[in-house]
């Protein structure tokens, strides 16, 4: 994009109250010049600037962000711009996935002795943005019809799955008899079903239309009103298990698992599924599947693919795909890992979401929604099965579990043992966009 | 007489209407697997086909899942309103489904009873909708069951119906219709539309609206409401692809320096939908709100307005993550009372 | 709000030169909320606080906005103007329009558009100021010293010279520590025991001290103002009261062969003993693992001959409860073993030294007690292995310190003058010995520091090899020291008597599970982590929990004593009132709509966020949440950016203000 | 117990009698060598002080062949060797572009695998005490001295299965079998082997000192896990005493030529009569 003649750039500052906000202080006092198109709001530290203000910096129109705090070492309160830096290694890893130009995107470590590079830094941002020309990320033209991230569903795998039910059932039955549990969350013939009495164990089901992640009513009141329960899971539904018990949601105690081991439902999450034995749970039913490995490009040649197109045809495809969401909110009532007593979609004191299914609320919805499950989504793919419009969720989530991955060597509902990804730091953690 | 068509000279036709600076919309592929209702950028994606029911409903054309109403400005003096430019372009829908075009006519109802919605009526007067009878039908269809069936005429201007030769068979229903299309207004019920209505047999009939009402003036209270919810997430993908679901919200879009009122759709699953500044929720739970959903399709709507809220395109069960929907509901009921 | 008084400061013309104030002050009264808009010379000056309070109280404003200086120059001015006129000071919003407008910009339209933007933005955001109450902690005015090393007992001595009583646990018999073992210091070579008694002595008789030596900290609950510490007191089968430290006891015993810990092995100690005569407290302790009366039922000489009877076998560990208001951690040092055998994976050992293999290579702790007059060979210099005078002795500086093949990257610090001194009393000592030293570097910075070196290498003549040790053999008797001289450019062969390795300084052991115990980080050699390395250097990230001395870093003594009183004052600090008053802009969790996922437990850098219950009256658990413990949150608000459901906010730069800044700007 | 079995240029030439040695003492502990097929250079020397990627190569396609042919341990009884093979392993693993380059380069997946053993260790998973029983003749008459050499147990980061400075593990085979270890000062230093060719001289004079020491600490023969280290101390010992004017006559074991012996081979099975010096006419018989 070229300049524009005679345009002034908008640019929103977060920055810290101790190292930058001082700098910028300093830069004053210094009386060290620079352009006046920067607007700085204050926080206390690095560590309180949450993306989605920076995605609502983007919706008012700036044309560039600016987020800045403390050297790494000096934060005031001594680990804040570590958990900063790390939640920005995930946002930037997303945005690219959307297409968002990330050169608008601007991080810097300017300490309060750093008058001169807090004018420099303004400097610089301001000129590369006005040679950038104005930022409207929201008028893009959705991609036409037809235009498809490229996901390939494997064709489902015809099996006789008699044998499995028959085991379903006599271990629901078992449980319930022995008095186990209270109820069987299970799959039936059109859904899930929750099964109280041993003789309507029959009910269970299991064939390829057994998708949903059942571990999503383990905190739903209605369910645990019922008393103990017993949740049958294939492998990558198990995951979510480990990461609800690592965010204290449930009690692995309290719960019988029910495994499946599952040779696939010719999903695509399927073809990369590595997880197709339970790890964890109570009792494995049919384990002769073998827990299958990544594939040879990958678990995320599907995402890589798609990040080959050009950054605008990325935003183009969002845009289209974006449109068309109703703000049903089907990806996050079927998320295990959306369990928020009341989700940040629905507040509005203040909107941090817009609640209408514009482009912009659509937007800021999945943009909030892909990046608090980073390090959490197990890629159940739920969320892009339950989507009426049809919407290729998976790929942002793919994108902050590559990140996770890449960056952190950490991959949700793995291990246990291992410390989430948010909320822990590593001065290791690379920094080589924070200039 | 009725007119024919050939399908290119639909497409043709279609194309120039587009050219004309017409909004025209119809159903569309918009990935593998996935056909929706969709506004058209070019004849070539139209999808006119009997066989294929779209994800969505046209409902959206004519009353949008979001729409601006008016805008406001605060200052140190106080606050000013201001209507937003408006300009309804003329519209057209093609290739809807009798199921879909049915609704248009009751959700006039809900929009004019007790004030007149100009948002709704501007943009129903400037649509004309052009239905394709249904060659065929799946296992969550049930337009019989509450009154339609796969030729129905009600809310369509014209009517096409495919002959299998290449050509569909024409027949205006309504001025409106005749006007767009360029020919005479034919008595309800008339020519090939019905042979080809007799030649596919609508979905069998599976129950009876009225037993429906019985049912739930008795069982209000029933367990069977809060036992059949355990499954339903409280999403809105069901109200949302139906073709009548009409409840909306409205919210205030802006900064302190002012905004625009906007209204959005809204549907009954979610939990936030009734509740109370107070924090009190008179559905606290998801069986109060699915009881709600069918009460209100079969016995409230019907009281008040004479019909049925529900076309039976069966959207509701295709699009619920966790199988539930009216009809799956319904059949619960019947079988539960054996009705 | 919406009575919003904006106040524009000329600041002479600092500001009003390149800021238009006239149509800045315009322009504020158009913007939604503001009823009153004034600009004047000196904002900060008393007619223009005046300014401000008049219109306050005239207009009834609930909001004030002043466009001035930076905010880290007067909000704390205008904060109080603003009370005075019975405004809550947090509904008060200082616009930056001189560091950040007026003094950058030269432009005056743009630079009054701005100063307009950044009004506006803080119009916005008091609109949603919250009046905030300064937060207040009782606190209990009583310390904890943990370690009574020389550093600890400074500290316990300062706090209760400041009026407060202090609790000081010792975990071995006496206090004292490692400089009670030393022989002479540098640079000053004057008798350590001679400087440290008397404050040890002090320290026992200190009505305000408490003393709790052969005792362990064994959990500590609560926070700044408020701590609950449970002190394990080691059984000592020796009564304290009725025992008059006769030391007849001692004497008795027939079990005299067990290496004494006060000597590094270097001499030994009957099963009960004081570890050295001037211990403090002067009673001995029964050592549990040796006594034949306690192990088999045998002996018991010592219960005969004591006269008072103070001996009692049925003695037992007991658990004791002090409740705190702040702690002193001065848990000190212990020399890295330099043998193979590690506790850590990641530090390996020397074995190329045969330290544990020949007799006569020693660390500098044991030289310490060899020159020491209280040692065991009442300060004659004679090696372990036969007890002759060594002729040559090696001293090797940096054994572990700098040395990252073996784990340990940093400088120990003292090594380089406690290995000059030692050259010094050996000659002194032995005049005709020979004293050859091996290092990488001097590093003798500090008062009289590199003078004594000099000393030690140009008057006493020690012959200094800037170089490393490869290895030491022993040869009919001899060891065999094989280094090499790098400023000479050839390789070293001393055949000396004896080699005293200077070992890096580690944290004393234990320091992790204590470190824990009070939630305070670790460096990744165990060190304690200090709050901030330049401006909070006793501090730690658990308020009311100070560290001084080496469990911190190496240091020497006066070091270690000037950080013990450092420590000591801040101690002071947090006692000068009965309650602490907080700034109340901080953290707060919603109650309702928090989902207990605890991210910001795991995220908060003080700890400061809690897991808690919400239980109806009947006692029936509601739910689980997470709570911000008001003693101990700073407001740095990173619990806010990782709450999914914004449950978390923080006052004075809650969700609602700062969107509604960025919304400003629409 | 069957492993991998990876010899060596040297053991398949100039010193076959270790070689030999170690195949019908293993074998006597049933510890059967299969030999890893194809195998080649393992780059030491020449390759590892001129070209870093050859010298991770040469080892790499070793250990792939190995793997690959179902080997998880493999065993190297020539220090050089093991060393280069482990030096490998390890930058293998650590470096995942150069891994990538390397598979290339080798026409083989790198991966975990196999454990490389030098000789001290396979007797150590043999089992000491297994060996203790198995003694036959227990070599009450030799006082022996273990020399390690400059890399059985160096550098410290690559091979850190003992002490690099004071290493204890081959007294603990030698104390097996029934002989005594001396202690002594230069079971670490270098016997010269790096300045065969360039300067015969040095070696002599290293050489002579490990001799001069272990004879000082009454040792009455050497026991080597190393080819190098046999070479200098064995053939040049005749050469050695003459141009320091010195009389050692000591015989320098293999590590397996001791075990062996214990176990009652005899000198021909053992290969050791092969050897420059041979034992004492009062040692032969315990």
């Amino acid at each position: 994009m070229s300049g524009t003649i005679g345009f002034e750039p908008k640019i929103v500052a977060f920055v810290c109250n101790w190292c930058t906000y001082l700098g910028a202080d300093l830069a004053g006092t210094a009386r060290l010049e620079y352009p006046a198109n920067v607007r700085i709001i204050r926080l206390p530290c690095t560590g309180r600037i949450d993306t989605n203000l920076v995605v609502k910096a983007l919706e008012i129109g700036a044309d560039a962000v600016l987020v800045s705090g403390c050297h790494p070492g000096d934060c005031h309160y001594s680990a804040g711009n570590y958990h900063a830096r790390r939640r920005w290694m995930l946002f930037r890893d997303l945005l690219e996935v959307v297409g968002f130009d990330t050169r608008r995107l601007h991080f810097t470590w300017i300490s309060a002795a750093e008058g001169r590079k807090f004018q420099q830094v303004i400097m610089e941002i301001t000129e590369q943005t006005r040679a950038l020309g104005p930022y409207r990320p929201y008028e893009t033209e959705p991609a036409q019809p037809g235009a498809s991230a490229g996901t390939i569903h494997p064709p489902a795998l015809a099996r006789d799955f008699a044998g499995v039910r028959q085991e379903l059932r006599a271990a629901a039955r078992r449980l319930l008899e022995e008095g186990k549990v209270k109820v069987v969350i299970g799959y039936g013939a059109s859904g899930p079903v929750f099964i109280t009495r041993p003789e309507d164990s029959e009910h269970l089901e299991w064939n390829e239309g057994c998708l949903a992640n059942l571990t999503v009513y383990l905190k739903r009141p209605e369910v645990r009103a019922l008393g103990a329960a017993a949740v049958v899971v294939k492998g990558c539904d198990e995951r979510a298990l480990v990461v609800l018990e690592k965010e204290s949601q449930i009690r692995r105690e309290e719960l019988q698992v029910i495994g499946v081991a599952c040779e696939g439902l010719g999903q695509a999450k399927c073809a990369a599924c590595d997880t197709h034995v339970p790890r964890f749970a109570d009792q494995i039913i049919s384990s002769t599947a073998a827990q299958g490995e990544a594939p040879a490009d990958g678990r995320y040649a599907d995402l890589e693919r798609f990040l080959e197109k050009p950054r605008e045809e990325r935003l183009a495809y969002w845009t289209a795909e974006f449109d068309r969401c109703l703000k049903c909110y089907a990806c996050r009532q079927v998320c295990p890992m959306c369990y928020c007593e009341k989700c940040l979609a629905d507040k509005n004191r203040p909107q941090a979401i817009d609640s209408s299914p514009h482009r912009k609320g659509n937007f800021a919805w999945h943009l909030s929604r892909a990046i608090h499950l980073a390090g959490r989504c197990v890629g159940c793919d739920e969320c892009t099965r339950a989507c009426p419009a049809g919407i290729d969720l998976r790929l942002l989530n793919l994108a902050l579990a590559r990140a996770a991955e890449t960056q952190f060597g950490y991959r949700a509902g793995m291990d246990p043992a291992v410390e989430p990804v948010v909320g822990v730091y590593s001065l290791q953690d690379k920094e080589e966009f924070i200039q | 007489m009725s007119q024919r068509i050939s399908k290119d000279d639909l497409r043709k036709r279609t194309g120039a209407w587009i050219a004309n600076g017409k909004t025209v919309a119809g159903p569309v592929q918009v990935k593998p697997g996935l056909v929706l209702y969709a506004q058209l950028q070019s004849p070539e994606v139209l999808l006119v086909d009997g066989w294929i029911r779209p994800g969505n409903s046209i409902k959206e054309f004519v009353f949008p899942r979001h729409e601006a109403l008016y805008g406001y400005a605060i200052d140190g003096a106080g606050i000013t309103l201001h209507d937003l430019p408006a300009e309804i372009p003329e519209q057209i829908i093609i290739g809807a489904h009798p199921c879909d075009a049915a609704a248009l006519p009751i959700l006039d109802k809900l929009f004019n009873w007790d004030y007149p919605d100009d948002f709704f009526n501007r943009r129903r007067e400037a649509t004309t909708v052009i239905t394709i009878a249904c060659a065929g039908h799946d296992e969550q269809c049930f337009c019989t069951s509450v009154g339609l069936g796969p030729a129905a005429e009600r809310g369509s201007d014209v009517m096409l119906a495919d002959c299998g030769d290449g050509s569909y068979e024409v027949r205006c229903l309504t001025e409106k219709g005749a006007v767009l299309w360029g020919g005479t207004v034919e008595p309800a019920g008339d020519g090939a539309a019905q042979a080809a209505a007799k030649s596919v047999a609508g979905p069998e009939r599976r129950f009876e609206p009225s037993d429906v009402a019985e049912f739930a003036k008795e069982h209000f209270e029933d367990p069977f409401w809060r036992e059949h919810a355990l499954a339903c997430v409280g999403c809105g993908a069901c109200a949302y692809t139906c073709p009548v679901c009409h409840c909306f919200d409205i919210v205030d879009e802006g900064n302190s320096h002012g905004g625009v009122r906007a209204r959005n759709w809204d549907a009954c699953q979610f939990a936030m939908f009734t509740l109370h500044a107070s924090g009190h929720n008179p559905r606290p739970a998801q069986g109060a709100r699915q009881r709600q959903r069918i009460y209100h399709k079969f016995l409230m709507y019907p009281e008040k307005f004479g019909e049925i809220l529900c076309t039976g395109c069966g959207n509701c069960a295709r699009n619920c993550p966790v199988g539930l929907g009216v009809l799956p509901v319904i059949s619960e009921i019947c079988h539960a009372e054996s009705i | 709000m919406s009575r919003i008084g904006v106040f524009v400061c000329w600041c002479g013309e600092n500001i009003a030169r390149t800021v238009d104030v006239d149509k800045v002050v315009q322009a504020s009264r158009a913007l939604p909320g503001v009823r009153v808009a004034e600009h004047y010379k000196y904002m900060c000056s008393d007619p223009g606080q005046a300014l401000i309070r008049d219109k306050i109280v005239a207009d009834k404003l609930d909001g004030v906005v002043v466009a001035s200086c930076s905010p880290h120059m007067h909000l704390k001015t205008f904060r109080r103007a603003v009370a005075n006129a019975g405004l809550n000071p947090y509904r008060m919003e200082v616009a930056n329009v001189r560091e950040h407008c007026s003094w950058v910009h030269h432009d005056k339209a743009t630079a009054t558009e701005k100063a307009i933007d950044l009004i506006r933005m803080s119009v916005a955001k008091v609109h949603y100021d919250h009046a905030l109450q300064p937060i207040r902690v009782p606190v209990t005015r009583r310390a904890l010293v943990i370690g009574g090393g020389v550093a600890g007992i400074q500290a316990a001595l300062d706090i209760a010279d400041s009026g407060y009583e202090v609790v000081l646990v010792e975990r071995d018999p006496s206090i004292g520590g490692k400089m009670a073992g030393l022989s002479e210091t540098f640079p000053t070579l004057d008798c350590s025991q001679c400087i440290l008694t008397p404050r040890m002595v002090e320290a026992g008789q200190r009505p305000r001290i408490r003393l709790h030596t052969y005792s362990e900290v064994e959990s500590v609950e609560g926070f700044i103002g408020n701590f609950e510490v449970t002190i394990r007191k080691k059984a000592r089968y020796v009564d304290m009261v009725k025992c008059t430290g006769c030391g007849e006891c001692m004497k008795i015993c027939p079990l005299k062969r067990t290496p004494s810990e006060f000597d590094f092995g270097m001499g030994t100690r009957p099963a009960i003993y004081m570890p050295f005569p001037q211990a403090v407290p002067a009673r001995p302790v029964v050592d549990k693992n040796v006594c034949a009366k306690i192990i088999r039922n045998g002996c018991g000489l010592c219960e005969k001959k004591c006269a008072p009877g103070a001996i009692n076998w049925q003695d037992r560990d007991e658990m004791i409860q002090e409740k705190v208001g702040a702690i002193v951690v001065a848990t000190g040092y212990k020399l890295y073993s330099i043998g193979r055998e590690q506790k850590s994976a990641k530090i390996t050992g020397y074995g190329e030294y045969g330290y544990g293999k020949y007799k006569d290579v020693i660390d500098g702790l044991q030289f310490e007690r060899l020159v020491s007059a209280s040692g065991p060979t009442n300060g004659e210099i004679k090696r372990p292995s036969d007890g002759k005078v060594p002729q040559t002795i090696v001293f090797i500086a940096c054994v572990g310190s700098r040395d990252n093949a073996k784990g340990l990257a940093y400088c120990s610090k003292i090594c380089c003058m406690y290995t000059a001194k030692h050259t010094m009393l050996y000659k002194h000592k032995v005049h005709s010995g020979e004293a050859h030293v091996f290092y990488m570097d001097i590093r003798a910075g500090g008062k009289g520091y590199d003078e004594f070196v000099r000393r030690a290498i140009e008057q006493d003549g020690a012959k200094y090899y800037r170089g490393r040790v490869s290895k030491i053999t022993q040869e009919d008797g001899k060891l065999i020291v094989r280094g090499a001289d790098t400023l000479a450019g050839v390789p070293v062969t001393v055949e000396a008597d004896m080699v005293v390795l200077a070992a890096a300084m580690r944290p004393a052991d234990g320091i992790e599970e204590l470190a824990q115990k009070l939630n305070v980080g670790v460096d990744e050699f165990g060190f304690l982590l200090e709050s901030h390395p330049k401006l909070r250097p006793v501090e730690t990230n658990s308020a009311g929990v100070f560290i001084c001395g080496a469990c911190h870093a190496p240091k020497d003594i006066p070091e270690s004593v000037a950080q013990a009183s450092a420590a000591a004052s801040k101690v002071a600090v947090t006692f000068a009132a009965s309650e602490l008053t907080r700034e109340p802009e901080i953290a707060k969790i919603n109650e309702l709509t928090c989902a207990a996922c605890f991210a910001c437990v795991r995220t908060c850098p003080y700890h400061a966020v809690e897991r808690a219950e919400i239980r109806a009256r009947n006692g029936t658990l509601i739910k689980y949440t997470a709570r911000v413990n008001e003693g101990l949150c700073m407001g740095c608000g990173t619990c806010v950016a990782v709450c999914p459901s914004k449950s978390a906010d923080i006052e004075g730069f809650t969700e609602e203000q700062i969107y509604s800044m960025v919304e400003a700007l629409a | 117990m069957n492993i991998g079995y990876y010899p060596g240029c040297a053991l398949h030439g100039s010193s076959n009698d270790y070689d030999q040695s170690l195949r019908a003492t293993l074998g006597a502990l049933d510890v059967t060598l299969s030999e890893v097929d194809d195998w080649i250079c393992c780059g030491a020397t020449a390759a590892h002080s001129l070209n870093h990627k050859l010298a991770v190569a040469l080892p790499a396609r070793n250990l792939a062949l190995a793997r690959l042919q179902g080997h998880a341990e493999m065993l190297a009884p020539c220090p050089l060797c093991s060393m280069q093979l482990l030096r490998a392993e390890q930058a293998l693993a650590s470096d995942d572009k150069l891994r990538a380059e390397i598979e290339v380069i080798v026409e083989a997946p790198a991966g975990a695998g196999p454990r490389v053993l030098n000789l001290i260790q396979v007797f150590e998973n043999a089992g000491l005490d297994r060996l203790k029983s198995a003694v036959k003749k227990p070599l009450k008459h030799l006082k022996a001295a273990c020399y390690y050499g400059c890399l059985l147990v160096r550098p410290p980061g690559v091979t850190s299965f003992d002490d690099a400075e004071q290493p204890r593990s081959m007294e603990a085979v030698v104390a097996a079998t029934g002989a005594s270890a001396v202690d002594w000062n230069y079971k670490t230093e270098c016997c010269g082997a790096g300045m065969t060719m360039a300067s015969p001289e040095t070696v002599l004079e290293l050489s002579n000192r490990i001799l001069a020491n272990a004879a000082a600490h009454g040792a009455n023969c050497l026991v080597v896990a190393c080819p190098m280290c046999h070479v200098n101390l064995d053939m040049k010992q005749t050469a050695i005493e003459k141009r320091f004017g010195v009389h050692y006559h000591l015989p320098i074991y293999y590590l397996s030529d001791l075990v062996g012996m214990a176990l009652g081979l005899s000198p021909g099975e053992l290969g050791t009569e092969r050897h420059f010096v041979t034992a004492p006419a009062g040692a032969k018989e315990a």
